[in-house]
């Protein structure tokens, strides 16, 4: 029956055989259901890990790179930063609120895992368009779920990126990411620690959630259960995972733990062999002391259940008292469950029986590499072939079309959904370009930027990741930070397919020059393939995570007013639209080859631009990406309600999104200091107008004047209108 | 001169209030839900957050928590006692305010600054602010649309435009005649749906919400010293 | 045994839900919607406990926690 | 006429709330209380409409937008 069943359960028959000769018999169900869960592309990266290892991710202050839990970087002053992103994509597909909750419960475990406690949260998430009503029902559910969690936990969701594409109808992309602070000495890692450690699974109860392919097993004893073969959906529990937090961080402050591991994909499997593995020892594991949700579970259901909210703290016998003292005080469960042996055996029981005995490291370490085939697909020279020149339409009609397109117009429909403000330490919240957070008991503060873009990518995945890097990095830097780490997700189709796997190793090829280019470390990260409906995959979509830290934080700029000079810094446009919103939304077309990084360019913007935001007084910055120039601008002004006269010599000057370009408003008297610092540094700086009045004036051949009210409604409008109507239910 | 802090399971916003109220000069004492004393406290706050996951209504199992009944006598006694956003429901759950706290007019959560007017002066939330001042203060909640119950409550704030005219518009989250903040008669019981302890330093939406928080540690001074109002 | 308890909030009082969801089922193309009211419903279990005693505690439970006076009603059925 | 519907989380699908609601009743009291679970009913009022429509638009709403078919179950009643 075994033989049927792993393929059931998605295994492949080589994977099979491959089990067999770890254990030199064929495995028990139990055993089975395993390795089919830590073997999974989920758990293992076995169509990635191969290529991840080119990755620059070495630097005097990375603490911990990828491998655990979070990346972990020194920020100095005694403290640590930890930072991690995740893809909750096909859960929230199927519940978009649960599917985002559990989403966000999850990416808060992997940071407080660490030691940390948790003080930021960003998401980027892409639908298709909002014309269809299941798109605005999945955008809205998944925006309500983050939300739930988010604000009910208490940590505020600080910033994220929003995007509409026909390509993300059918596969949505949910991705999170979390920021967390620790001291120095409270790092904490996912190990087992010695022999005669003593395991305790903390938190909620578990239950069937998130059980698929066991079902399959289950409905071998349970032939009515045998219909559900869909995983039932998480739920999540905010108010579990508050109280699971604030615990942990007392079991830290109070040194009273080994190590930890949370539990997420592959629940109790991975926890308990991960941490064996790490710290090559093995584990006794009795699941009959795990405290239930429901009766009549099965080994495989146990091994396998997702259940959320749960953590498995490896402690020394003598604390296990107060272990489950604190947990107590906290009002969450703990049971005592396993032991780490000497050996590298992992050995579950149940009902008083032995029903895995396997080498805890088989799981982790053996699992499969795959070297999947590689071809560059033929349609990326049509592509390149469409003219990425298009013809011009006025400048006042585009930008107006531009403004009230939902992924290009005011997002605080989204943002004021979520607490932002929690802590009280956001210097600059959600919005635009960057969040900044000061860190309490220093002058420093940390900047966030999360940035992806699929047109980008999809025309050149390689160029696309750079770009990605660049711009994340300007966004902090507009902040006055500097870049210290970066994160990130790639979210791609199906790795079988040979174009999937050229779009991935260029997405790789891109992210990691542009970081070693860049100077910035990738100390963690998370691969989503299989992202396709109808075997129509999704853009390759890397989301890049930027860490940057400002010290001191510089002054906030005073208000914006007229008779103010508008310049825009950085290198003069070429002549590409390739990948713009302006393609888009104007013409409706993607196509042309997007322009390349130029590394000496882009670390001199962000240096002028660190550099104004330290030295120049109230000067106004503001990164140039999705919109171009005059998107920016306009949106600065929509801030403060002051117009402008500007000129603008073209179309890619006006429209064009080549990377390293900032706008930046400044009082007459701080021109020419500006002009300085950007001669020091080696930057272009183009005047190309003031403020002034309530118009927006734009003087390209003719004047077109629009009041800033209208764009202002027109801007604040583009969500509301679009989303009229939608609720989660 | 102490001020207690209620923490229940749930709780987020205890920090920041201690927080505020010291950078205002006043001591603070976080104070565990289960225990069943406020000995040598002159004033309690019931931060924001949501206790217990705002499961069933928010405040409905917090308002039995063990240390409710000392909150009770405290407010009995006539000392001060604040409650902010889930503050707020959890002492209307208590029956120590008026009304209830339903789903917010467009089901979603709002977390920005709104405007709120000065109604009342007479409450140890708004007795250092002037009558008619307008207030910029961020709203962070799901539940703040106010349903008033068989006895009126005593509007302390109102949501108003930034003029000080309230407006429908202005009313963010539906609550019945505008009410942001209400007082038992001897106004020695306050809520605040908005967060003060978010409006304290330049670099926050605002600072206006010390004059509320000052007001608060006026008041829970003068009623360590004795001198309880009403 | 266990007893469902359905609570309404009071008609003379506002259901943000109920009108968000009727608004939305007219979007869907429902023009014909009246009123949409939502309630909830708690389903509790007293293993081995009789009916009357069910009754008077759940009773007991719903007055002192799980509805509200200020704006809620509620009905007890109780099932074996 | 006017449908009620009961919508039910299907058993297997967690039920943080209700499970924090049993530990409170347990708190106050009653610790005789086994599991709790909180579902919701929504009632929907068609002026003018037979029984037959009244059933078969509401069965529409619930597979569109009331009830989620991966975690609810639903049961609709209608009265006059
Ligand atoms: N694209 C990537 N870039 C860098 N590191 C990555 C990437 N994808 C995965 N990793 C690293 O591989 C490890 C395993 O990833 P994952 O399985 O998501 O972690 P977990 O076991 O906590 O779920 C993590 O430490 C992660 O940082
Ligand atoms: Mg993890």
């Amino acid at each position: 029956m075994a033989e049927t069943l792993h393929r059931r359960l998605g295994m492949t028959d080589a994977e099979y055989g491959a089990i067999h000769e770890v254990l030199g018999r064929p495995p028990a169900d139990p055993e089975l259901a395993m390795y089919s869960v830590m073997w999974s592309e989920h758990c293992s990266y076995k169509s990635s890990r191969a290529h991840l290892s080119d990755l620059p991710t070495d630097a005097p202050w990375v603490v911990v790179g990828p491998g655990e839990n979070a990346g972990v970087v020194d920020i100095g002053d005694g403290w640590l930063a930890a930072l991690r992103i995740e893809s909750h994509n096909h859960p929230s597909f199927v519940e978009p609120y649960q599917g985002a909750a559990t989403g966000v419960g999850g990416i808060l475990r992997d940071i407080f895992t660490m030691g940390a406690r948790p003080v930021g949260l960003w998401n980027q998430i892409r639908f298709g368009e909002l014309s269809d009503a299941h798109n605005r029902y999945l955008f809205n559910g998944v925006v309500a779920g983050i939300a739930g969690y988010g604000n009910a936990v208490g940590v505020p969701t600080l910033g994220g990126e929003v995007e509409f594409e026909p390509v993300y109808a059918g596969n949505p992309l949910v991705n999170v990411m979390c920021l967390g602070l620790l001291r120095d000495d409270q790092l904490v890692l996912g190990t087992a620690g010695e022999p005669g450690t003593v395991a305790v699974l903390l938190g909620a109860s578990t239950g069937r959630d998130g059980i698929g392919g066991a079902s399959v097993l289950a409905s071998a004893g349970f032939d009515e259960r045998a219909e559900s073969k869909r995983p039932s959906v998480q739920v999540g529990d905010p108010f579990e995972e508050k109280k699971l937090i604030e615990a942990c961080l007392e079991l830290y402050r109070s040194h009273l733990v080994v190590g930890v591991q949370d539990l997420g994909a592959a629940g109790l499997t991975c926890a308990a062999s991960e941490p064996a593995a790490r710290a090559g020892v093995g584990m006794d594991l009795n699941l009959d002391a795990v405290h239930l949700r429901e009766p009549g579970m099965t080994a495989p259901e146990l091994l396998m259940s997702e259940s959320q909210e749960r953590m498995m703290a490896f402690v020394s016998p003598q604390h296990v008292e107060a272990v489950l003292a604190v947990a107590a005080r906290w009002e969450i469960d703990a049971s005592v469950v396993g032991t780490v042996a000497s050996g590298d055996r992992l050995r579950v029981y149940h009902d008083g029986v032995q029903v895995v005995d396997v080498p805890a490291a088989s799981l982790t370490d053996e699992a499969p590499v795959l070297r999947r085939p590689i071809a560059r697909p033929g349609w990326i020279d049509e592509l390149w072939d469409v003219s990425s020149r298009s013809a011009e339409v006025p400048f006042d009609v585009a930008l107006l079309s531009m403004l009230a397109d939902p992924a290009l117009g005011d997002r605080s429909w989204v943002y004021e959904q979520f607490d932002h403000m929690l802590f009280l330490n956001t210097v600059r919240g959600p919005g635009r370009d960057g969040s900044l957070i000061r860190v309490r008991g220093t002058d420093k503060g940390l900047a966030v930027s999360t940035d992806g873009n699929g047109r980008l990518c999809v025309l050149d995945p390689r160029r696309g990741a750079q770009r990605l890097v660049y711009e994340a990095a300007l966004n902090v830097a507009v902040l006055g930070a500097r870049p210290l780490a970066v994160v990130d997700n790639l979210n791609l189709g199906n790795p079988e397919k040979p174009e999937v796997m050229w779009q991935f190793t260029e997405t790789l090829a891109g992210l990691g020059s542009a970081c070693e280019a860049l100077g910035v470390p990738i100390v963690g990260g998370n691969v989503s393939f299989y992202n396709e409906t109808d075997g129509r995959d999704i853009y390759p979509t890397p989301v890049v995570g930027l860490l940057g830290m400002a010290e001191p934080i510089p002054p906030r700029p005073g208000p914006l007013v007229g008779g103010m000079s508008v310049l825009v810094v950085g290198p003069e446009p070429s002549t590409s639209m390739a990948g713009s919103a302006y393609q888009r939304v104007v013409h409706g077309v993607l196509g042309g080859r997007p322009t390349r990084i130029d590394p000496e360019e882009g670390g001199r913007s962000i240096e002028l631009a660190i550099r104004i935001t330290h030295i120049v007084p109230g000067a106004h910055l503001h990164d140039i990406s999705q919109g171009g120039a005059l998107v920016a601008v306009a949106e600065l002004l929509i801030e403060f309600g002051v117009g402008a006269h500007i000129e603008l010599g073209s179309v890619e000057e006006a429209f064009g999104e080549d990377p390293h370009r900032f706008v930046c408003v400044v009082a007459p008297e701080g021109v020419a200091l500006v002009a300085q610092l950007a001669r020091e540094v080696g930057c272009h700086v183009e005047d190309i107008g003031i403020t002034g009045g309530s118009n927006l004036s734009i003087v390209h051949r003719t004047t077109t004047d629009v009041p800033i009210e209208r764009l202002r409604a027109v801007w604040e409008g583009a969500l509301p209108t679009a989303m009229h109507g939608a609720i989660h239910e | 001169m102490t001020v207690g802090i209620i923490v229940f399971p749930g709780t987020n916003c205890e920090e920041d209030v201690a927080y505020a109220l010291d950078a205002l000069g006043a001591e603070t004492v976080p104070v565990w839900h289960r225990e069943t004393s406020l000995d040598g406290l002159t004033a309690v706050v019931l931060p924001g957050g949501f206790a217990h996951g705002d499961y069933l209504r928010a405040g409905a199992i917090a308002r039995f928590s063990p240390i409710m009944a000392a909150v009770e006598k405290l407010a009995a006694e006539g000392h001060p006692v604040l409650g902010i956003c889930n503050g707020f429901q959890i002492l209307c759950e208590a029956g120590l305010l008026p009304g209830a706290l339903i789903a917010n007019r467009d089901l979603r959560f709002i977390c920005r600054p709104v405007h709120v007017r000065v109604e009342s002066t007479d409450s140890v939330l708004t007795r250092a602010a002037a009558i008619g001042q307008v207030l910029t203060i961020p709203l962070n909640s799901y539940e703040g649309n106010y349903l008033p119950g068989p006895e009126a409550a005593r509007p302390i704030l109102r949501y108003c435009e930034a003029d000080g005219s309230v407006t429908g518009a202005a009313n963010p989250n539906g609550s019945s005649d505008s009410v942001a903040g209400i007082a038992n008669s001897s106004g020695t019981v306050a809520a605040v749906m908005p967060h003060p302890e978010r409006a304290i330093e330049p670099f926050m939406a605002s600072t206006d919400g010390r004059v509320l928080l000052e007001s608060f540690i006026a008041a829970s001074e003068a009623a360590s010293l004795g001198a309880v109002d009403g | 045994m266990r007893a469902v308890v359905t609570i309404t909030r009071r008609s003379d009082i506002a259901d943000p839900e109920g009108a968000t969801i009727a608004r939305a089922l007219s979007d869907l193309g429902y023009g014909e919607v009246g009123t949409v009211r939502v309630n909830r419903t708690i389903e509790v279990s007293l293993p081995g406990r009789d009916r009357e005693y069910v009754l008077s505690a759940v009773r007991g439970m719903c007055d002192k926690m799980l509805a509200n006076p200020v704006m809620e009603d509620y009905e007890i059925e109780v099932f074996d």
